[in-house]
């Protein structure tokens, strides 16, 4: 029922909403369950696996029961903020993924203060500013839409809180968040706050803790009827929402707390149950004053009513009710401080589990330091806020406390549960896990909290345990006869759900991740490349024309690099200037090769490996100078080699002068590739003496190109073709290309054909026909480790299984059927070999392509011992079919090395 | 079969010794000391845990089982492990919900289809079920994947292992257990392990904070921890320990009817039997004992989820939790023998262990009972990274799983 | 929305790797008319500051600082092509950066002459604050261009 | 999400940086004259301690260089 006058909701600006399909009105300011309490409605769904009727229980995050489904698949209707039109459906503890799209956008934020205050209770608020007024940046979270925390359920000192809200927000440096959970806390005081759709990263110097506490429910018979509510709850909706849940209400309290709640509903509660025997004499008296019965020393046993309560068992007594308000003690919030690994310890007068031990730079105050009286709040704040400012190098006083009485709030007198009937004294609404269920698991031989909460899911759904947790701690206390409760689950961010959407932030769709193009992307796309995703990059696959498929395009492609002239966009490789008096000699050390006798002008292959011998990268490496060389790297490995060089250059060896600078994107390059390269050069670059005489294999030269273009022209090839390289600076990229292309002889070819090319040539792709467990020599490659240095890795290859003569070795394999194409990653078994698993394999098909070279299929591939079976026959046993192939050379086109020449 | 039977274990008092002295009780250790009761006949045997059973990465894992390994050693134990999987509930009479939906490997780039590839066609040779999907296959087997050529990543295809899926990791935890106990282990909680008593070479006992206890052989199954154990004997173990954090959303009603992983994007997800959605990401980089990581982990992790899956954007993220796990240069465990007599380790399994929980007792028993490796372990000794004869599994475990 | 992003071309950009202390420092310094910054994540127009004995430099030229360098061990690469530039301007320009950019860019802790190497969203970014506008320059891959502008103007739209 | 100091930049992020393992494990003088099982525990064995840990990052996303850190592995606190 909505009472007449009071609260904070706006009775002008009605709000209509629908709860399973009915429609209601509540007015702004209200909350889901506020506005359902307001129009009666104060059952849900009922629970979730025994199908019992449930109620809204709590009004804030702590709530079990009021699921409901919005846009999201599960909300709290007690933390939803009403809004015209919702359309609510409650839940039966699962929620439902719908595929439509969802508009909302999500972004984030970094933010950094000297002190971030968690919680805008009076506690908070007193703290952010105390530490606002000194010029400290300043930021107070709160994860309601409105500052104040329990001072809008006790309506006390609402004026101070305005006057508060609006200086805080006049401080320059002071920021506050409404409607933001810290949801966790991290290392070196990173705190991650959620908002609807803002993810705040806080870096703070101090962090004052200022999160509350939670109210404990009751455990007896029957304690999950509808109309059974934590006393602050209906505290919380009468005060603040004028939303009145019941008109008959008895308040059961273990602490002095739930009286606040009786006296501000005077003449609608009768009676207070109050398990102390002494309950405080002055609470006592004004309850008795309201016309309200104290019943000391007493507990309730049971729950009276069906689909709601209507009364509790006190003793023999019954009494009627249809709300029943109930205050098991307090937990201090805790949550955030033990995420920041802050330590607990159990507090016997208090009953609760308080904090202890700080660990990072944080102080924690009022009611989630298990300090209840308004006055002591205030001033833990207000000290908390000042002491904070001056740890971050701030100054200023602690300011004067708008409230001062002093009130003393007795110790509670806990009740774990009350035993009754199996399996009706709920310990966790939400899992609808009972008394009986944790006596089980304990019976079953658990003793550890951690085993019970495993066993009966207790503290694991959509709430966390915020209310069942710690009744579940006592109750398992209880049965295992323990003198009190030995310690809590594991406190785990996010403090309240966040969704999968607000973490993902921005990083979606085309965002994702970076897409990176070449300085030539545009051509490619204008002129019908398909891509391939090489790392980050964007690389052309192939160039289809029309009526192409890529076979057909592939070996178009291979024909005119083969046969007239090709060309591809090769700036993608990875690019390091390397200078120094020592770089020849770093260059030796990590290199398999030799490079400090390599004579300016030329260029060399080169290999990397790890220490563990494996080959890690390749490249052509050029000096340019004495002390100058320019290494290029794979695609997909620019920043590892990069990091490789400066690990090793600046941890072992810091006394080489040597430097590395990434000049991936200085220089685009474009190979021109076939035997008539040179005519295409002579168009672009006329100035160029390309001719065999004056342009040797594995030399470069530093001209200009026909529209005065620099460039760097280098007569490397990796498809054994006659083929230049011209580097240019990467802003002139595309107009060199567009120049090349001009001539109209080349054709453009993409990463399947330059694949092609290379491997009828038996050039390796690292990290396609290697895998990390591939030596130089298991490649055929002995040529290029140097046996007169020593380099990283080298002393890898004495190892046992280094020289072992069935190692896996790179071979040419032949299909017998020439148009057979071999898959790759076919694994190869010797002939006659039985087909029952495990079936023993040699090795398996790395690289396999047809050949337009070859008019034929060919692959490569890794061969246990292959070196020694070329020209035997294996097979290649597939799913529907068996390949039969002849173990070759890894070259299969122009072995003398003639065409290079073109 | 019910869901949890009346009676788990004991909670007995250690005694002086024992024959064995299994030192981590989780998933692993506990296997382990089932195993040498049931296959061994060696009964007098405690597992030393120190804080509560199957409270490490037991309790962590995203709890996939599958055994499509590349290398054949690897297969061959991770096969093992599946058919005991697949008989496990019957052989313990407890329902560990074992869930053969199938798990599927998505390739997103033409090299991760030749892996992809390579791996279906070593499985099948290895008698390992292993199929390729093309990317209408990955949406019939899997409809709420995104397979629209579109996205920055497209999925090109993906392996799938049918007989592969889920169990729950608790009650894998608790049916050893309570087995082991019944067969009489000793199941000692709240009890760790200190250092080590030492003749010469020889380990004779351990020392823990409940006092110390004796045994003939000393079996180590302490996952992240393995490191810190094994140098208080004076071993140097091949692994770090890092990080590994999973997540949990909120229970939804069924939506994802099998077990996705992504190494590419960088995640993998199922949903458990009660209906929460299970994801985990890669390890966070540095070594640490904490049992929790960075968030930045979690929030590429999201963005990878709904890349792949973009009907999660609204689902919750519940809880995040964190494990340690023990990394070896080859992603592959470490069974057998140390320099120590008498004193064995079982570690190494980093992100992967779960899954070879009965094979990994079941041969660690073997050795801990005989002293020697059986042919299923025999290839994951400590030797190997000296002769450089490592099982790299990298492929397989670039994503944890 | 108050946030203004365009691309501007800068002189020459060379990387300078030289001994901070050494004297072919200080003629750097005079051939640029300006020290070479040694206070970390500081810089100006001329030249910004990138590691404890590496400098981006602006205008002057290989040729030129080689010469200045001598024969002091060192390094100078011309990176003109190897970033592109952006300014990011206006009063908003500070939350789009937050919205992507980890370090504290509040004017207490940063602020014109300022620089720093760090990440925008997933890129690597050089970034220089040139006034208290504030204006903020961004040196980035090319490659990274598309990318990198496409994620400033959809922070840009969620400014303010 | 570590704050790392950069002896350079300053503190930063922990994904700036690139993780390097213990600290002080150089490269033997002479790998040649290493037996297996040294080179061996060269490649693979390092340090794993559950407390103080001094170990290698890399300002990869920011001025490159190298540099030492002490940091406890239990509590993640960087000791100096
Ligand atoms: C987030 C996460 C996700 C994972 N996902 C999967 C997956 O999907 N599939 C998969 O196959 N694997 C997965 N794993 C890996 C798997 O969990 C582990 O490999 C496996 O659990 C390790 O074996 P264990 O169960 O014996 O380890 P643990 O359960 O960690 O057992 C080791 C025990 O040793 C105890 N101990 C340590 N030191 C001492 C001491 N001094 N004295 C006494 N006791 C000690 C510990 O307390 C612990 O209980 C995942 C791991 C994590 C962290
Ligand atoms: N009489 C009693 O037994 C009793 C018991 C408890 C509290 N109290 C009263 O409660 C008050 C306590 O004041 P206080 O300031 O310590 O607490 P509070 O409960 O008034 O305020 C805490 C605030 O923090 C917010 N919060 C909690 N966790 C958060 C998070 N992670 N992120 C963002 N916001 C979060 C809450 O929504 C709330 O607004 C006092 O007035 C005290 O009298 C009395
Ligand atoms: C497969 C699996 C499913 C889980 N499901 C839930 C769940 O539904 N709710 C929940 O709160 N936690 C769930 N957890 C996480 C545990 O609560 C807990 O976080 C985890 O065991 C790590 O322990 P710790 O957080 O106490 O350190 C699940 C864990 C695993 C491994
Ligand atoms: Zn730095």
């Amino acid at each position: 029922m909505r009472l007449p006058e009071g609260g904070r909701i706006d009775r002008t600006k009605p709000l209509r909403f629908t709860v399973d399909g009915i429609e209601h009105t509540g007015c702004a300011g209200d909350t889901l369950a506020s506005a359902m309490i307001a129009n009666g409605l104060l059952t849900v769904a009922p629970s979730t696996y025994l199908g019992r009727p449930r109620g809204i229980f709590a009004a804030g995050v702590d709530e079990p029961n009021a699921l409901v489904q919005l846009d999201d698949p599960m909300q709290l209707a007690t933390t939803v903020e009403l809004v015209d039109g919702l359309a609510a459906t409650t839940l039966r503890g699962k929620g439902r993924l719908t595929d439509e799209p969802d508009a909302a956008r999500y972004d984030k934020r970094n933010a950094h203060c000297d002190v971030l205050v968690v919680g805008g209770g009076p506690a908070g608020v007193a703290a952010a500013l105390a530490a606002g007024r000194t010029g400290a940046r300043t930021i107070l979270a709160d994860e309601q839409r409105e500052l104040g925390g329990s001072l809008l359920t006790e309506n006390r000192l609402l004026d101070w809180l305005a006057d508060a809200v609006e200086e805080l927000d006049a401080l320059p440096e002071t920021r506050v968040l409404t409607g933001t959970t810290a949801f966790g806390y991290y290392d070196q005081n990173f705190v991650a706050c959620a908002s609807k759709t803002r993810l705040w990263h806080v870096r703070a110097k101090h962090v004052v803790l200022a999160t509350g506490a939670h109210e404990r429910p009751l455990v007896f018979v029957d304690n999950d009827l509808p109309g059974i509510m934590l006393a602050s709850a209906v505290r919380q909706y009468v005060n603040r929402y004028a939303a009145l849940p019941g008109e008959n209400i008895v308040v059961a309290t273990t602490n002095d707390g739930a009286y606040g709640t009786a006296f501000d509903l005077a003449g609608r509660v009768s009676t207070i149950v109050d398990s102390r025997s002494e309950p405080p004499a002055e609470l006592v008296n004004r309850a008795r004053e309201l016309g309200i019965e104290v019943l000391a020393g007493s507990t309730v046993r049971q729950a009276l009513g069906t689909q709601r309560i209507g009364g509790v068992r006190v003793g023999d007594r019954e009494i009627a009710c249809d709300v029943l308000a109930v205050s098991g003690g307090w937990n201090p919030a805790v949550h955030l401080f033990s995420q920041s690994q802050g330590k607990t310890r159990y507090d016997e007068r208090k009953a609760a589990f308080v904090p202890d031990k700080s660990v990072q730079a944080q102080h924690i105050v009022g009611a989630a330091n298990a300090v209840y009286d308004l006055t002591g709040c205030l001033d833990e704040g207000f000290s908390a806020g000042i002491e904070a400012a001056k740890m971050t190098g701030f100054d200023g006083e602690k300011p004067a406390a708008p409230y001062t009485a002093r009130e003393v709030i007795t110790d509670p007198h806990p009740v774990w549960f009350v035993d009754g009937p199996e399996g009706r004294q709920f310990v966790d609404l939400q899992r609808d896990v009972t008394v009986a269920d944790v006596r089980r698991a304990t019976g079953a031989g658990m003793r550890s909290v951690e085993h019970v909460k495993r066993y009966t899911t207790i503290g694991t759904a959509h709430d966390q345990g915020k209310t069942s947790g710690f009744a579940a701690i006592g109750v398992i206390a209880q049965l295992l006869g323990a003198e009190s409760p030995q310690g809590t689950t594991t406190y785990r961010p996010p403090y309240t759900p966040v969704s999968f959407a607000l973490l993902a932030g921005r990083d979606r769709g085309e965002l994702h991740d970076p897409v990176r193009k070449t300085p030539m992307h545009d051509w490619h796309v204008r002129n019908g490349a398909v891509f391939e995703n090489v790392g980050q990059w964007k690389r052309p696959w192939y160039y289809p024309q029309p009526g192409e498929d890529m076979k057909a395009a592939v070996l178009r492609e291979c024909r005119a690099a083969r046969t007239d002239v090709a060309v591809m966009d090769a700036s993608t490789l990875g690019k390091i200037d390397i200078q120094g008096p020592d770089a020849g000699e770093f260059l030796n050390r990590v290199y398999t090769n030799a490079f400090a006798k390599l004579k300016v002008g030329h260029c060399r292959y080169g290999l990397l490996c790890k220490a563990d011998g494996m080959v890690f990268d390749d490249g052509v490496v050029m000096r340019v100078a004495e002390d100058r060389f320019l290494a290029t790297t794979t695609t997909g490995n620019a920043a590892a080699v990069l990091d490789w060089f400066e690990e090793w250059a600046q941890t072992e060896w810091p006394d080489l002068e040597v430097w590395f600078t990434s000049v991936t994107e200085q220089w685009a390059t474009i190979a021109v590739v076939g035997p008539q390269a040179r005519v295409v050069l002579a168009i672009v670059a006329p100035d160029v003496d390309c001719s065999q005489d004056a342009f040797d294999f594995m030399t470069f030269k530093d001209a200009f190109l026909a529209d005065g273009t620099p460039a760097r022209i280098a007569r490397v090839s990796f498809s054994g073709e006659l083929a230049f390289e011209i580097n240019v600076d990467g802003r002139a990229g595309a107009r060199v290309w567009d120049a090349v292309m001009a001539t109209g002889l080349p054709t453009p070819y993409g990463t399947e054909t330059m694949h092609v090319l290379r491997a009828e040539k038996g050039y390796v792709i690292v990290g396609q026909d290697t895998d990390g467990t591939v030596t130089p020599q298991d490649l055929g490659m002995e040529w290029i480790v140097s046996p007169r240095k020593d380099f990283v890795g080298k002393r890898s290859y004495q190892r046992p299984d280094a020289t072992r003569p069935d190692r896996k070795q790179l071979v040419g394999l032949l299909p017998t059927d020439p148009d057979e194409l071999l898959p790759e990653g076919a694994q190869l078994i010797a002939p006659d070999t039985p087909l029952t698993p495990p079936v023993p394999m040699l090795g398996h098909v790395t690289s396999s392509y047809h050949s337009a070279a070859l008019e034929r299929t060919f692959a490569l591939a890794l061969v246990k011992g292959g070196r020694q079976l070329i020209g035997r026959t294996v097979l290649a046993p597939l799913r529907d079919r068996t390949i039969a192939a002849t173990i070759t050379e890894p070259i299969f086109y122009d072995p003398e090395g003639a065409r290079r020449d073109g | 079969m019910s869901e949890h039977p009346d009676r788990l274990w004991r909670n007995p008092e250690p005694r002086a010794g024992y024959d064995v002295v299994i030192v981590g009780g989780g998933g692993h250790g506990l296997a382990t000391a089932y195993y040498l009761a049931a296959n061994h006949g060696i009964r007098n045997v405690a597992v030393l845990e120190k804080g509560w059973l199957a409270g490490g990465n037991m309790a962590r894992n995203t709890t996939i089982i599958r055994s499509n390994y590349l290398w054949d050693e690897s297969a061959a134990i991770y096969e093992h492990a599946l058919k005991l999987w697949e008989g496990l509930s019957a052989e313990l009479d407890y329902d560990i919900l074992f869930s053969q939906r199938g798990v599927l490997n998505l390739a997103h780039t033409l090299q991760d289809v030749r892996e992809g590839s390579r791996r279906v066609n070593a499985n099948r040779l290895n008698g390992v079920d292993a199929e390729w999907l093309d990317p209408d296959e990955v949406r019939k087997f899997c409809p709420i994947v995104n397979t629209s050529p579109d996205v920055r990543y497209p999925v090109l295809g993906a392996t799938l292992q049918p007989r592969a899926g889920i169990a729950k990791h608790d009650h894998v935890a608790w049916a050893f257990a309570r087995r082991a106990d019944e067969l009489g282990v000793d199941l000692i909680q709240g009890c760790e392990v200190t250092g080590f008593r030492k003749h010469g070479n020889k380990v004779i006992g351990v020392e823990t904070n409940l006092g110390p206890i004796m045994a003939g052989r000393v079996g180590l199954a302490a996952a992240g921890h393995s490191s810190v154990l094994a140098s208080l004997a004076g071993v140097r173990l091949p692994v770090q320990s890092h990080p590994l954090q999973a997540l949990v959303s909120e229970l939804l009603e069924p939506v994802h009817p099998c077990v996705v992983m992504s190494n590419h994007v960088h995640v993998y997800v199922s949903q458990a039997h009660k209906g929460e959605l299970v994801m985990g990401a890669g390890i966070d980089p540095y070594n640490s004992y904490a049992q929790r990581g960075s968030v930045h982990v979690i929030e590429q992790q999201m963005a990878a989820a709904l890349e792949l899956f973009p009907i999660f954007a609204r689902a919750h993220v519940l809880r995040t939790w964190g494990g340690i796990v023990d990394v070896t240069p080859d992603a592959s465990p470490v069974i057998g023998p140390t320099p120590v007599d008498n004193l064995f380790v079982n570690c190494g399994w980093g992100t992967g262990g779960f899954k070879a929980t009965p094979a990994s007792g079941w041969t660690y028993a073997h050795t801990l009972a005989t002293g020697k490796a059986h042919p299923l372990n025999e290839p994951f000794a400590l030797e190997r990274f000296t002769s450089g004869a490592l099982i790299d599994e990298h492929g397989a475990a670039a994503v944890a799983h | 929305m108050t946030v203004d992003l365009r691309e501007i071309a800068l002189p020459r950009q060379v990387d300078l790797r030289v001994d901070p202390i050494a004297p072919a420092a200080t003629r750097i310094g005079e051939l640029l008319g300006t020290p070479l910054p040694v206070v970390p994540n500081t810089g100006s127009e001329a030249v910004l500051w990138l590691g404890p004995d590496e400098w981006l430099v602006f205008g002057a030229s290989e040729d030129q600082l080689r010469t200045a360098l001598g024969d002091t061990p060192g390094s100078v690469v011309d990176v003109s092509a190897n970033r592109v530039v952006y300014e990011l301007s206006g009063p908003d320009a500070r939350d789009v950066l937050e919205q992507g950019c980890a370090i504290d860019l509040h004017p207490r802790a940063f602020g014109p002459g300022r620089c720093a190497q760090t990440m925008l969203a997933r890129a690597n970014v050089i970034l220089h604050q040139v006034d208290a506008a504030p204006t903020y320059r961004l040196l980035v891959r090319p490659s990274f261009a598309g990318y990198l502008t496409s994620w400033l103007r959809d922070a840009m739209s969620a400014a303010g | 999400m570590l704050l790392i100091p950069c002896p350079w930049c300053g503190d930063r992020d922990e994904t700036e940086f690139h993780y390097g393992g213990q600290a002080g494990v150089p490269y033997p003088e002479r790998p040649a004259e290493l037996t297996d099982e040294q080179w061996g525990e060269y490649l693979f064995v390092r340090d794993n301690p559950k407390g103080e840990f001094a170990e290698r990052w890399s300002h990869s996303a920011g001025c490159r260089r190298w540099f030492n850190l002490v940091r406890n592995t239990a509590t993640h606190e960087i000791v100096r």
